[in-house]
């Protein structure tokens, strides 16, 4: 939990350097929004060392969010960690299961890392590798999925009563305050589609004509999610919209609306990225859906694990900190630090995004 | 059927080919009859005497022709005097035309129409053909004959062009050729008919016969109809009914091997090579086999013949060969043999006689078998046999004598009935209930059912007996080298080293080891299923001696055999089975060959009646 | 050369090739996560082989540790007292087992389809068991078996478990008149059961073995992870038959020791090991085990592989009308 | 096959017509028993919740079972010949991404190139496994079960983390899936073609007569001299390409892409071939009762969902009908044999 206070000698010649290369990486990249990226707050960068070892483990590799999370062309994780003169890796298993992710960590460890940016498949089952990280001052941020009793630090993509709320005010307004709606959700065991569908429950109490019949799940498998949402369309053939809080499912059920016979008469909202979604909001059949940038997600993720590990950003609550492009944020309560209010897509805006 | 070049040879032939290709030209309905034609294996003494008397009586046994194939032995008959219309005279080998019909088979001047000259192949270690060499001409129907382990299957399998032989020629024609794979032989027009039946069992007989050449009609497609009547048609010739359209699965094994048979013909090949195609089939079917092969030698084709029943031998053939220990030992003409002169040249000497001393009276009783019934495919079988005698059960493979033995050792289950042994009623489906109650069982099939061929000699001896090799639940490796080793000793089995796989073996010590097997759990009763199958001379009288001693020792002995004089020498009793039901029972003193033979092949109720 | 010393020297190889590209290779500590993720792998390997070597297979292990690790989590969720649902594990692996026996021995279908869709089932029954639920915080001195390591070792437990069973089914598959029986019949059933051997409950018998030990990995996998959630094991039943096979295990049946299958273990662990800790594309790792399970085959093929390519070529610069290679691999007699 | 149950009989007894007769009803009775489950099946659920005949869902049902029908019937030529292809699902997913990314805007490809490019990379596949089977001489199982793992990691390493996305596709890709003649789906008209030109070569051409001949008794294949390496490899390739052209019509009908694409298929594919009356160990079983065999898995699928039934049952109802089909089929054809023993055996007494 302790921030490592050490500093390497050599440290301090690099990081002009390495600051320079990052200058030049973030400007030649055209971000849009090009800020200071070498000025930090808190213990001051001066001192931060580089050249660390960061792994970034996801849930799974070959997973495309993830993937543009961590990617260092997508502006993600590793994009950060470079800046900051570190090494980043991403490693974990090809299964987003427990027993397929803990090996990568342990090897990650073993291979002697300095900070460690998880996404835990499972909090309890990574726990005792993830404590032993911390035993040996291996700071662990997590991202997009917590594991909340053994990490230094969590980056919320976006606050949860958030995003429950906000898809269900957002479907209401399509739908017209009343009708039978359904969520298509991702795994059932998935700890952050619960905590949303949760709060969508609590905000379905404010429309009290909305009757939610069903939840089904899609498994994030293309395949799976397309025929839930048939079953859920034949079930309920009353069925005037559906949430679905994961890209996957968004997908999968954009398709099976893409018809004549329910394009605009079931609405669609829920999680999604605007790329993927184009198609099916130019052509009407989805109106409007959210998401946060999942690069900026991980690039905040890998920005304050290079500067925890660097010995620049201390997490006690309150602390703050810039993280290059997207500015600067402060540490919440429960040590977790929020991403941002998720963006709202439609299709007066979905053309300016590009992930 | 073959080229042109031959049809000097071939026009009477041809005629009566056609003609034994009609339908109808079978004469009498006989296969449907329960009393079959007057066709008999049990008489060759009936047969064979007329052919010496016919053309060739000086023909000096120990003449091999193969080294001067020019110069013939056999005095020449002329193909002419071969009547048109011999091979559709039911009753042919009796009458005058088929003496005529064999002798022109002799004719030294038919041309060569295929021949392996010394061949040689060798499966790792063992050097299954040493020095082969068969030579077949157009129109003679040509034995080949030796003891297992001759060397005749490989002989058969490098015709089939499942071997390649390792050095020596193969010639077609004159034309030295190489067959890749069976295709290959095919090609070459050689037609096998294997001793095991291979049909497809989950496709249609029809199918069966022409996999591979069906007939075909526009679009290359597959042309049902016209299979279907072909096939119907060669089963009119074969004189057999079975429906084309039926699968294979089921079949019984004489119509198995009937199918077998109308496919080699379907092939219209020159060369047809039979293997041991009689084993399974009645007389009627024999004697239908007989005039198919005579047809086909009047087509000009060769056929290869090998069996095991000399007489049948010296009814449909021609010539001879004979082969020894993967060797060629001589080739001539029949016609003036003895089935004393082929054994003599079979086994290299003498066959020994039966050596066994008086047994004493039986004991108790050992083992009974009360109404016995196992649906299909035997029934109501009862018998008993008595400490310190040797019960035989004679009978035609397929008629229920190998599947009464797997049913009392708990093999298969039965259906009805009851089996006592050593007092005690055994349970229904259990090898381990018999072996408790003292009964060993050597098995029909050595290699597959007798051995677990990759393990050693020494494991194979006591895989029976490893409860009693245990301590604390542990092989004690000492206790097996030395129980194997007594065991291998007391049988005289002929080893290099006990940990040697047991398929190193030749077949009678492999035999031997089997015996091991089951003598190592000191049994009672010992059911021993072709117990000299495929093993040579000596080691046979090793097992003779050792079955004789056993009886001798106070042990029941049951034993399956199809070779009759095997029976006769061993036997006190003999229960003959035919088709599942136990049809005669003799006593050593009344049996004879012909009596138990006629009482397999149902005769023996006809004479009665 | 024995199969065996060949695997001793691939072994080495992989110590030398791994501890090469990484210092921390040769480490206790990593020893320990090593055998720590293979151990449920290496003790359902044991019973895999004797299957294997009997002439059958069992795909469905994967599904019955699930399954077991589903019962143990909703039991615990209910409150049953542990001791109580080891026993109700046990007896769900054994039933497992037995169910794929009977449907082999005794309605006589082939493994590969019983097991096949068992595999199906069992996972099936996990999925109704658990459904969505996660099971966790189960106690500390059970889900130790994921943290520490033996007593004065630096061994997990589940390693440990691993080695004591695998000496006792070497001492049963190499000295016991069961383990004879297994080779016999595996070799030749039929001999096997002229010669009295009960092949039919041998095979149950073995049957259930594999579904008491995966049960039994079921358990520790769970307490590794300390979570029962459905797809535990997922995809493991491919890693198991892979090691068999790399042991040395003849797929006909038949031939292998316990000996290869605990060199496989090594080789097959090291090797996912040593992958980790170099930078080697981890989404790669089915490519290894694939690769490996594929040379494991083909290297006993290899002369005969030779020879059928020499004799192609001669055929084609013959220009004979080719006649393809046979196909099915069976023993000439 | 040398186990022949019957005792001899007199030959030319009584024409065995009626064990003909038997045989031919046994096995009608296999197909319809598939056929009769399915409309049972279909009438019960239709009963409970009637929109389950709805056209859409009908829709929904063909076009989801039209890639499993046209899996099966690759994999049921395979499995005539007593082989096994492990990789099918595999082979879906490398081909599915692949021709997915042909077909995006930024490719283009036409149409007919995408779906050659599908063939091609299955037939890719195919090769190497029927090479390895039929030159290695490596049992079927064991190969596939290889290129099930090594195809994936091929896939995965290419795919890496990306997806191809639904927006990228010129539109007509996306339609293929979609396009409806008289409510039924252009697509399973397609395939319910292809399937029945695969029974009709199976039935009336050498080629196919030989498979079923190999898969009954490989070594009377052998000896009647049938091309085995040549026909198991062809095998092999087919069921490689018919998984490949598998992958295209996937990734038009789900749109989303992604390395995980036609995971564990292969298992979803030989349970379907099963239940369709194919014998796993060859020689038997026909192309059209492996499809209604996936038909019926994809109705039962379907049913769940549309009844609402959790989905947690699925996967313990696809492993249950599995062993019951194949235990089925066990017992049928034990009477058979049974059956066609006896009736010699009166023939024969």
């Amino acid at each position: 939990m302790r921030a490592l206070l050490r500093r390497a000698p050599l440290a301090a010649s690099t990081l002009v350097v390495a600051s320079a290369v990052a200058v030049a990486a973030c400007s030649s990249s055209g971000s849009a929004t090009p800020s200071s990226s070498s000025s930090s707050s808190g213990s001051g960068s001066s001192t931060a060392k580089t050249g660390l070892k960061i792994f970034v483990i996801p849930k799974n590799l070959g997973n495309p969010y993830f993937t543009t999370a961590d990617s260092k062309g997508t502006g993600g994780a590793l994009a950060a960690i470079s800046a900051l003169g570190d090494s980043g890796t991403e490693t974990s298993g090809t299964a987003a299961t427990s027993a397929s992710q803990i090996p990568a960590i342990q090897a990650a460890i073993t291979k002697g890392a300095n900070a460690l940016v998880v996404s835990a498949t499972d909090p309890t089952a990574l726990c005792p590798t993830l404590n032993g990280a911390i035993k040996r001052k291996i700071p662990v941020v997590t991202y997009d999925s917590d594991a909340p009793s053994c990490r230094s630090l969590f980056i919320n993509q976006a606050s949860t009563s958030a995003i429950g709320t906000s898809e269900v005010d957002l479907l209401a307004k399509q739908i017209g305050d009343s009708g039978e709606i359904g969520i298509v959700s991702a795994a059932a065991s998935a700890t952050n589609q619960n905590a949303w569908i949760g709060y969508m429950k609590t905000e379905l109490a404010k429309y009290p004509k909305i009757k939610l019949v069903a939840t089904v799940y899609g498994n994030d498998d293309p395949a799976t999610a397309t025929q839930v949402t048939q079953g859920l369309l034949e079930q309920y053939p009353n069925l005037k919209g559906i949430i679905s809080p994961t890209t996957v499912g968004i997908l999968a059920a954009a398709g099976v609306l893409d018809s004549a016979k329910y394009r605009g008469k079931v609405m669609l909202t829920g999680l999604g990225t605007p790329d993927s979604m184009k198609k099916y909001v130019s052509d009407g059949t989805v109106k409007a859906f959210e998401l946060w940038n999942p690069a900026n997600l991980g690039y905040l993720a890998g920005y304050a694990a290079a500067d925890i590990a660097g010995g620049t950003l201390k997490v006690t609550q309150g602390a703050t900190f810039t993280a290059g492009k997207l500015g600067q944020f402060t540490i919440g309560a429960d040590n977790t630090v929020l991403l941002g209010p998720p963006t709202v897509f439609d299709s007066a805006n979905i053309n300016n995004f590009n992930f | 059927m073959g080229p042109g070049e031959e049809d000097g040879h071939r026009s009477p032939g041809a005629d009566a080919g056609a003609d034994a290709g009609e339908p109808g030209s079978p004469a009498e309905p006989a296969p449907d009859s329960a009393a079959p034609a007057p066709v008999s294996r049990s008489a060759p003494a009936g047969t064979s005497p007329p052919e010496p008397a016919g053309t060739s009586p000086a023909a000096p046994v120990d003449t091999p022709s193969m080294d001067s194939p020019g110069t013939p032995p056999a005095p020449a008959a002329p193909v002419n005097t071969t009547s048109p219309d011999s091979p559709n005279t039911p009753d042919s080998p009796n009458t005058p035309d088929s003496t005529a019909t064999a002798d022109a088979g002799t004719d030294a001047g038919a041309p060569v129409v295929l021949s392996l000259e010394h061949v040689s192949k060798s499966f790792g270690a063992v050097r299954a053909v040493i020095d082969g060499s068969i030579e077949l001409r157009a129109g003679e129907a040509h034995a080949l004959v030796g003891e297992n382990g001759a060397g005749k299957s490989t002989m058969v399998k490098i015709l089939a062009g499942v071997h390649q032989p390792d050095s020596g020629t193969l010639l077609v024609n004159g034309q030295p050729t190489e067959l890749h794979g069976p295709a290959g032989a095919i090609g070459a027009g050689i037609a096998i008919i294997y001793q095991e039946p291979t049909l497809f069992p989950d496709l249609s007989v029809a199918e069966n016969i022409f996999m591979g050449r069906q007939p075909l009609r526009r679009g290359r497609r597959i042309d049902g109809r016209e299979m279907t009547t072909e096939a119907d048609a060669l089963f009119a010739r074969l004189g057999v009914r079975i429906d084309p359209g039926r699968i294979a699965r089921g079949l019984s094994i004489a119509d198995q091997q009937v199918v077998e048979i109308a496919k080699a013909l379907s092939l219209n090949a020159r060369v047809i090579v039979m293997d041991e195609p009689t084993a399974a089939l009645s007389a009627v079917e024999v004697a239908r086999l007989f005039d198919v092969i005579a047809a086909l030698r009047a087509d000009g084709a060769a056929v290869l013949f090998i069996s095991h029943r000399l007489e049948e031998v010296f009814e449909i053939c021609q010539r001879v060969t004979v082969m020894r220990d993967g060797r060629h030992v001589l080739t001539s003409p029949l016609a003036g043999l003895t089935t004393g002169d082929l054994v003599r040249a079979m086994v290299g000497r003498d066959m020994p006689e039966r050596v066994a001393g008086e047994r004493g009276a039986p004991g108790a009783v050992q083992l009974t078998a009360q109404r016995l019934t196992r649906e299909g495919v035997f029934t109501d079988v009862s018998f008993e046999v008595r400490a310190g005698e040797i019960v035989a059960l004679a009978g035609l493979v397929g008629a229920g004598r190998s599947e009464v033995a797997r049913a009392i050792f708990g093999i298969d289950r039965y259906d009805a009935g009851t089996v006592t042994a050593g007092g005690r009623q055994l349970r229904k489906g259990s090898p381990t209930a018999a072996m408790t109650a003292g009964i060993g069982f050597v098995p029909e099939d050595r290699r597959q059912q007798g051995l677990v061929m990759e393990m050693s000699i020494q494991q194979n001896v006591a895989l029976a007996s490893l409860a009693t090799l245990r301590k604390a639940g542990i092989i004690r490796a000492s206790a097996e080298r030395s129980f194997a080793a007594d065991w291998a000793v007391r049988l005289s089995v002929k080893y290099g080293r006990l940990t040697d796989p047991v398929s190193m073996l030749s077949g009678g010590n492999q035999q031997k080891v089997v015996l091991a097997k089951w003598l190592g759990r000191r049994p009672s009763i010992l059911i021993v299923d072709e117990p000299t199958r495929g093993i040579d001379v000596g080691t046979k009288a090793d097992v003779h001696n050792l079955l004789d001693r056993l009886a001798g020792e106070g042990i029941a002995v049951l034993m399956i055999s199809s070779e009759l004089p095997e029976v006769l020498r061993l036997a006190d009793r003999i229960l003959v089975m035919r088709e599942g039901r136990l049809a005669a029972e003799f006593t050593q003193a009344e049996a004879s060959e012909e009596s138990i033979m006629a009482a397999a092949t149902g005769q023996l109720e006809a004479q009665e009646r | 050369m024995r199969w065996e010393t060949g695997l001793v020297v691939v072994v080495i190889a992989i110590a030398i090739m791994g501890s090469s590209l990484s210092p921390q290779f040769l480490t206790a500590n990593n020893f320990f996560n090593l055998g720590l993720n293979n151990g449920e792998i290496a003790i359902m390997a044991l019973p895999m082989a004797l299957i294997i070597i009997s002439g059958e297979i069992d795909l469905s292990v994967e599904s019955t540790l699930g399954m077991s690790s589903a019962v143990l989590g909703v039991l615990w969720a209910d409150h049953w007292p542990m001791l109580a649902i080891f026993v109700v594990v046990a007896v769900v692996g054994a039933l497992a087992g037995a169910i794929n026996g009977l449907l082999v021995t005794r309605v006589g279908l082939p493994s590969l389809a019983v097991t096949i869709g068992t595999l199906a089932l069992y996972r099936g029954i996990a999925l109704i068991l658990l459904g969505p639920r996660t099971v966790a915080n189960f106690p500390t001195i059970y889900t130790n078996v994921g943290i520490v390591a033996i007593p004065h070792t630096d061994l997990p437990y589940s390693i440990g478990i691993f080695i004591v069973l695998a000496v006792i089914f070497a001492i049963v598959l190499h000295a016991t008149p069961f383990g004879r029986s297994i080779y016999a019949m595996g070799d030749n059933a039929e001999a096997a059961m002229f010669a009295g051997l009960r092949v039919k409950r041998i095979k149950t018998t073995l049957f259930i073995v594999s579904g008491v030990a995966s049960a039994l990995a079921g358990v520790l996998f769970t307490f590794r992870l300390n979570t029962a959630v459905q797809d535990n094991g997922t995809g493991l039943s491919l890693d198991v038959v892979a090691i068999v096979l790399l042991a040395g295990v003849s797929i006909f049946g038949g031939k292998g020791s316990i000996g290869g299958v605990f060199l496989a273990v090594l080789a097959f662990a090291g090797l996912q090991n040593a992958l980790l800790l170099t930078n080697f594309n981890q989404e790669a790792t089915g490519l290894v085990t694939g690769g490996l399970l594929l040379v494991s085959v083909f290297v006993p093929n290899a002369a005969m592989f030779v020879r059928s390519i020499r004799r192609a070529v001669t055929r084609m610069t013959r220009r004979m009308p080719s006649e393809p290679a046979l196909s099915m691999p069976r023993k000439d007699t | 096959m040398t186990a022949t149950l019957a005792p001899h009989r007199e030959p030319g007894s009584p024409a065995p017509a009626s064990s003909r007769r038997l045989a031919d009803r046994v096995f009608r009775i296999r197909e319809f028993g598939i056929v009769a489950v399915l409309v049972v099946f279909v009438a019960v659920t239709a009963s409970i919740q009637s929109r389950f005949l709805s056209s859409t869902n009908i829709q929904f049902i063909l076009v989801d079972a039209t890639i499993f029908a046209l899996l099966a019937l690759g994999e049921t030529i395979v499995v005539i010949s007593r082989n096994v292809d492990l990789s099918v699902g595999s082979v879906l997913g490398l081909s599915a991404f692949l021709t997915a990314r042909l077909a995006s805007n930024t490719h283009g490809l036409p149409l007919p190139l995408v779906f050659l490019a599908g063939i091609g990379i299955g037939l890719l596949c195919g090769i190497v496994n029927g090479l390895m089977v039929t030159i290695g001489r490596v049992p079927s199982l064991v190969v596939t079960l290889a290129t099930l793992y090594i195809i994936r990691g091929a896939d995965v390493l290419i795919v890496g983390g990306g997806q191809v996305v639904p927006s990228s596709y010129y539109p007509s890709f996306l339609t293929i899936s979609k396009a409806t003649v008289a409510g039924i789906p252009d697509l399973a008209i397609v395939v319910a073609v292809v399937i029945a030109g695969g029974a009709y070569w199976l039935r009336t051409y050498r080629s196919g007569r030989e498979l079923y001949a190999i898969g009954s008794n490989p070594d009377a294949a052998r000896l009647a001299g049938i091309p085995m390496g040549r026909r198991v490899f062809t095998a092999f390739a087919l069921s490689g390409a018919i998984a490949g052209v598998a992958g295209v019509l996937w990734a038009s009908r789900y749109g989303t892409v992604d390395s995980t694409a036609g995971t564990s298929y292969e298992l979803q594919v030989v349970a379907a071939v099963v239940v369709g009356g194919v014998a796993i160990f060859g020689g038997s079983g026909s192309v059209v009762g492996a499809a209604i065999g996936a038909l019926l898995l994809q109705t039962i699928n379907s049913a769940l969902y549309v009844l609402g039934v959790s989905p947690n049952w699925d996967q313990a109802i696809a492993g249950f009908l599995l062993i019951l089909a194949i235990v089925l089929d066990r017992l049928i054809s034990l009477r058979l044999t049974a059956s066609l023993r006896r009736r010699s055996a009166r023939r024969g007494a």
